[in-house]
């Protein structure tokens, strides 16, 4: 039945954003790293999967409408290389920037990685050669082929995204990163390295932000710079901080509940007046709703749970 | 007896401020030694300075006869050294086993990539490591509190806290500044009972700076005065009570 | 080269305002206000009510447009930011709580003016050539503005009794209000100047270009770029900073490639994060944190 | 608590849920029309909707008049000009609206919602998509229909360069073009076209969209004294451009594309006074006449707006193509939906008048307000151009100045696409 190929539609989309949601936490709800620059990362492993996958007939279509053509379409790799080199790529990238951010205090981290996610933008907008700049990449392959099969692909990426960060939370590593977060001098006081602590968060988080690109090249099937832009970032930080930071559950009830219902129930209501009014009032009530969250409910609608060592031995 | 640790006299300057002014010490093995002062007489900043959060601006420090100043904190508690902070700070937003767990030395699951594939031997280590933090969340009495977030403690709890996570480092020198601060007359009698045991069971050396003069002089030995980031006195609790420049500055003055 | 001059002084003139005045914002108020570009906008679209559907003259226009926009930014502190400061919340909550803000108070104007750009109603007019410069008597008038307002905010910071209070409450704020220093009334001060400078750089930015909703946001990036550049915690700093990425971005543009002058005001960021965090006018303030972390480990 | 949020999303499900009922056959026939209302390009969206509106008026004027004697009804959707929102959109339409086709979207996410149309198996048929990547695709190749009632931008820019050409007699030209894609393929095209007509290009300019400043890029653009420049940005970025243009006194004609349009006059005039643009449009006659009529009754702004006429074409062509394969279904109408467009068939010029041939039992070829719409291969029509020039004179931003018809561009259009295919070799 059509609704539900709606509904898949919707979840793909959901799940893809949760893996972002998943990769801040790590970030931001583990380790105290504000990365503001969710967008930059997401559209590395987008462009990385993109260009590996994407086939010679688009190479051949930029040629013919007067463009260099340039990288992709020239490799033709199957699905697999794509979402690893997607991993590897953003964790890379991910590396060199934290090498100058993470020296800085929070917030000056969080306005720097805006830029840096910025930066990465207008790269993937004018290097032509290797991202085809505006036009972007299509008719990238659908690993499965039929959006059913991709949808329990990326369901069974989730899940191994989410068992990871969960794993994370509950192995002596978590520790250490919640450790950084509540207090660095205690924790390097107790003989752990906090620039490595932080480095590996960060590494990490940047690489799960790369898998989510590349799952959304694959899903889109086309990719634009136009997507990834700092409103992708906030849209991520708001379901966050809504759903609950620091608590996976959370996190992914907060996908749900922004990303699907918030902005597809949207899609429901009547036009009023002229047709921009009604995203802008989204936008009005998602930026209040955050901002009455963190007044109100500042640990999110799912907050952090207190891990009893019964359960963890 | 060998000598463990000694700074040779360290300057540490804040702008004009003469932090440390060319203070020396050094301890025994196996010794609970004893750093006492006015305040402001840079005992916690000396305890920065070894612990490695402030460089010193001239001096040495040794540890086991390895030079450790500029090391980081990290890298000098991994030797052997640890410290603990005069207000306690723990973290808060944890529970107090996660606390004391954060503290073993080099675990399996510190590494991203074991901490996801090497199951059994994360799983047996922190079972191993459970089994020892039990006993002493016992013998500090937190064992009831294990599963509440730190922050929920009692000052004196935190203490206790605090001491346990050091010790669960397994340091060969234990430097606590002010075990006892905001601690009960019962839990003072603990942390000076636990001190001693440690000392006597584990033979860890003890640097600890005090104010309650009973605590001092029952548990110390020997003792150094600082004054103004300079020695004043040191030597044995009857020496020093009985030093003429110790009783004007400090005891009753 | 002199071409250079005129437009990197341009450039600079939509800039340095802003970047002073969030600059001073984040000294006192000790927090990165993502609303702040927004705010920009609002000066732009309240000045744009009054010239064009009031059809006042453009100087009045922009007093008043001043005027409405540092009440806005006072309303904005009052409602949303003073309630979480009294909760004693970290800098990055409100850094979020900013955003929020800054998707409302965005959309209330495109919901308010809708998607199409404006103009002031404002002679067009031939640049003419003065010296190395070419440019027209509004741009003239705008550089001068600009520069006789920074100098004016800087005589304020060091000889004024205001300005005495809020380098105060910027070194230590506790004990500023052990002394009696009254903190909320020199935040509302602070904003008040933060968001009449922000209308200001954002009617210049629409005398020299277009208003347009969401214009505000494009350029705070670039507005925290030159405060990171300058060194967030100096005001001369952030001028400084203005003046860097301005003339980097005309220069790239000139002898670069256009499309690269936004990159390059970003590589600059980067640039100076990676071998002086604290910016090129700036204390330490910013690096003492993690020389524990990372300084230290790369000498050992 | 988890409790409680699960609540809430079930309650939620359920909410969203409740709008959607099944349809029956005697229900409307729903047609998508998929268009960016907001983002950088909504005055795509809002110059194209009037044109969908008008035509689904007529279609449902007269009952005798129906299409399988059902009405149609639009459902909208919004691109926002990006392509996360657009395949949300599209996906709704499907499948929550079961539209039987859509009539859209933009060159901006058109690439990404060709899959869906093609996993639907139902016709696309874009308005307002001039992008050149969609020339040598669709037109039911390897599954993609996707049909266009807008020329290629080759086709606009063919016009642009033989009207600079004509008018002006340049010996050198310029680009000036922004890092959008729209501008990309228009500056593909316009190098292209003055190969042809060997016209050299002193100067190709490109610029980042919505920047404070372009006078850098203007010094660049006119050193060599150019005396045309063929250019393309969005109506926030013309502003800017003319304003700086008009200040520095540096002369020369501008010559755009679709996007020189009443939207960016409004935000650009005075100082674009003269600027030029080449975009499609409808032919001077008695019957346009009558037609922008009724489009100003529904629109309520004189004149024609952008891309209402191509919209209003792609309407009445789904229209048409149902009533020809006798059923509402996606698969008959991309069986049907070229015989109603092209030759061979009886020329018809309105709704009512296919429908009427088809009834007798003709073969019909539609031939549409904006154009001809006889497609080729890939779907692609070649439309009339009209010349416009932005002054103040003219209420509206916009006066109209001239007309390119296919055969004045017929010549161009060969060289350039005789240019590709080698290229593509």
């Amino acid at each position: 039945m059509e609704i539900f190929s709606w509904i898949l539609t919707i979840a793909t989309i959901v799940a893809i954003y949760s893996i972002l949601g998943l990769a801040l936490n790590i970030h931001f709800g583990y380790t105290n790293l504000p990365n503001f620059g969710i967008a930059g990362f997401f559209a590395v492993g987008a462009y990385a999967s993109a260009i590996l996958t994407a086939p010679h007939r688009f190479r051949q279509m930029e040629i013919f409408a007067g463009f260099a053509g340039g990288m992709p379409g020239r490799f033709e790799y199957p699905f697999i290389v794509g979402i690893i080199a997607a991993i590897v790529f953003a964790a890379i990238i991910g590396f060199l920037i934290g090498i100058p951010l993470l020296r800085l205090r929070e917030d000056y981290l969080a306005v720097a990685s805006i830029g840096v996610a910025e930066a990465i933008h207008y790269f993937a907008l004018n290097e032509l050669w290797l991202t085809t700049g505006s036009a972007g990449i299509r008719l990238i392959p659908m690993p499965t082929g039929n959006r059913y099969l991709f949808f329990i692909l990326v369901l069974f990426i989730l899940a191994i995204v989410f068992w990871i960060t969960q794993r994370f939370y509950r192995t002596h590593i978590g520790r250490v990163w919640r450790g950084v977060r509540e207090d660095e001098v205690i924790t390097s006081s107790l003989g752990k390295s906090i620039f490595s602590a932080r480095m590996w968060a960060w590494v990490v988080g940047c690489a799960m932000m790369g898998v989510a690109g590349s799952l959304w090249a694959h899903y889109a099937m086309a990719i634009q710079p136009g997507e990834f832009v700092p409103t992708t970032t906030f849209l991520v930080w708001i379901f966050v901080m809504v759903g609950g930071l620091r608590n996976n559950w959370g996190i992914l009830f907060g996908a749900v509940l922004i990303i699907g219902f918030f902005e597809q129930g949207t899609r429901f209501l009547p036009a009023l007046g002229a047709p921009y009014i009604m995203p802008a009032v989204r936008h009005i009530i998602v930026g209040l709703l955050l901002i009455l969250v963190i007044r109100f409910r500042p640990q999110g609608a799912i907050p952090e749970r207190a891990a009893r060592i019964e359960a963890h031995i | 007896m060998a000598t463990i640790f000694n700074a040779n006299d360290i300057y540490l300057y804040f702008g004009g401020i003469k932090a440390l002014d060319g203070f020396s010490i050094e301890l025994d093995e196996k010794t609970i030694t004893a750093i006492i002062g006015p305040n402001g007489a840079g005992k916690t900043t000396f305890f920065n300075v070894a612990g490695g959060i402030y460089p010193a601006d001239r001096g040495e420090i040794y540890f086991k006869g390895e030079r450790i100043d500029g090391l980081r904190p990290d890298q000098i508690c991994l030797k052997g050294l640890t410290r603990t902070f005069q207000i306690a700070r723990e973290l808060g937003e944890m529970t107090v086993w996660e606390n004391v767990m954060l503290a073993p030395k080099n675990q399996v699951g510190e590494k991203a990539f074991s901490a996801l594939l090497k199951w059994g031997a994360v799983k047996s280590q922190e079972k191993g490591n459970w089994q020892k933090i039990e006993s002493l969340l016992n013998d500090m009495g937190l064992y009831e509190e294990r599963n509440e977030l730190a922050k929920n403690l009692s000052a004196g709890k935190r203490k206790m806290l605090e001491i346990s996570r050091a010790i669960m480092t397994e340091p060969e020198l234990l430097m606590l500044d002010e075990p006892t601060a905001g601690a009960t007359v019962d839990e003072t009698k603990a942390i000076m009972k636990a001190i001693e045991r440690l000392r006597d069971e584990k033979g860890i050396t003890f640097l600890v700076v005090e104010h309650k003069m009973e605590v001092i002089m029952n548990l110390c030995n020997p003792i150094y005065v600082m004054y103004y980031g300079r020695n004043l006195a040191n030597g044995d609790p009857e020496t020093i009570q009985t030093d003429k420049r110790v009783l004007e500055v400090y005891l009753g003055g | 080269m002199d071409e250079l001059l005129s437009y990197g002084l341009l450039t600079f003139a939509t800039l340095a305002l802003p970047a002073l005045g969030l600059c001073l914002a984040i000294k006192v108020t000790k927090y990165f206000n993502l609303t702040y570009g927004d705010i920009i906008t609002a000066g732009a679209f309240l000045t744009l009510l009054c010239n064009l559907t009031f059809g006042l003259p453009m100087v009045i226009s922009l007093i008043i447009g001043m005027t409405f926009t540092a009440a806005f930014g006072v309303f904005l502190h009052k409602t949303i930011f003073k309630p979480l400061m009294d909760l004693k919340v970290n800098p990055l909550t409100l850094l979020v709580v900013s955003l929020g803000a800054g998707f409302v108070v965005r959309n209330l104007i495109l919901i308010g003016w809708g998607p199409q750009p404006f103009q002031f109603s404002i002679p067009l007019a031939r640049a003419k050539h003065i010296g190395p410069l070419f440019l027209t008597t509004n741009q003239i008038f705008i550089i001068l503005t600009c520069i006789l307002v920074a100098v004016g905010v800087f005589l304020m910071l060091r000889y004024t009794q205001l300005g005495r209070l809020m380098r105060a409450t910027s070194d230590n704020p506790e004990l500023s209000e052990i002394r009696g220093i009254s903190i909320e009334r020199v935040y509302v001060y602070t904003w008040i100047i933060a968001c009449a400078l922000a209308a200001m750089g954002g009617v210049f930015m629409g005398v020299l270009g277009t208003i347009k909703s969401g214009m505000g946001m494009g350029v705070l990036v670039t507005i925290f770029a030159c405060l990171i550049v300058g060194g967030i915690d100096n005001p001369y700093g952030a001028v400084f900073g203005a003046l860097i990425i301005a003339f980097a971005m005309e220069a790239t543009a000139i002898w670069i490639s256009p499309p690269y002058k936004v990159i390059a005001a970003y590589l600059l960021m980067i640039l100076i994060l990676l071998v002086k965090p604290s910016g090129l006018l700036g204390g330490e303030k910013i690096q003492w944190k993690y020389f524990l972390g990372f300084l230290r480990s790369r000498q050992s | 608590m988890r409790k409680v949020s699960i609540i809430c999303l079930v309650a939620l499900f359920i909410g969203v849920f409740s709008f959607v009922q099944p349809v029956t056959a005697a229900d409307p026939i729903h047609l998508g029309l998929l268009l960016p209302y907001t983002g950088d390009w909504a005055w795509v969206g809002a110059g194209a909707d009037p044109g969908g509106e008008l035509a689904v008026q007529e279609i449902n004027a007269d009952k005798s008049l129906w299409p399988i004697g059902r009405t149609i009804k639009l459902y909208k959707g919004d691109t926002e000009t990006k392509s996360k929102p657009a395949i949300e959109a599209a996906r709704k339409l499907y499948d929550i609206n079961k539209v039987v086709g859509i009539v859209g979207p933009s060159s901006a996410s058109v690439r990404s919602v060709i899959p869906l149309s093609k996993e639907a198996g139902a016709v696309e048929i874009s308005p307002t998509a001039g992008t050149t990547k969609l020339d040598v695709i669709g037109g039911g190749i390897d599954g993609e229909h996707i049909y266009r009632t807008v020329s290629s931008d080759v086709v606009m820019t063919a016009g642009m360069v033989y009207y600079a050409m004509k008018t002006f007699k340049p010996k050198i030209a310029a680009t000036f073009t922004a890092d959008t894609e729209g501008s990309r393929s228009i500056f593909g095209g316009v190098v292209d076209a003055c190969k042809v007509v060997n016209l050299p290009l002193v100067a190709k300019i490109e610029f980042p969209s919505n920047q404070a400043s372009y006078r850098a890029e203007l010094k660049k653009l006119f050193k060599e004294k150019p005396p045309v420049i063929f250019w393309e940005a969005n109506p926030e970025t013309d502003a800017t451009i003319f304003k700086q243009w008009y200040e520095m006194g540096l002369g020369g004609q501008w010559i755009g594309s679709d996007f020189a349009n009443r939207t960016s006059a409004k935000a650009s005039l005075p100082a674009s006074e003269g600027a030029i643009g080449v975009n499609p449009g409808v032919l001077e006659n008695e019957r346009t006449k009558d037609w922008e009529q009724r489009l100003n009754k529904i629109s309520g702004k004189s004149g024609v707006t952008p891309f209402s006429p191509n919209t209003y074409d792609a309407t009445i062509i789904f229209a048409l193509a149902i009533e020809c394969g006798k059923s509402a279904s996606r698969n008959s109408i991309v069986n049907n939906v070229r015989k109603v467009a092209q030759p061979p068939g009886v020329k018809v010029y309105n709704y009512a008048d296919g429908i009427k041939a088809l009834r007798a039992g003709k073969d019909i070829n539609y031939e549409g307000i904006a154009g001809t719409q006889d497609w080729n291969k890939y779907g692609d029509p070649v439309t009339y151009l009209k010349v416009e020039t932005m002054t103040t004179k003219d209420p509206s931003g916009m006066k109209r100045i001239g007309t390119v018809t296919p055969d004045d561009i017929t010549d161009i259009i060969a060289g350039v696409l005789k240019i590709r295919a080698e290229r593509g070799k």
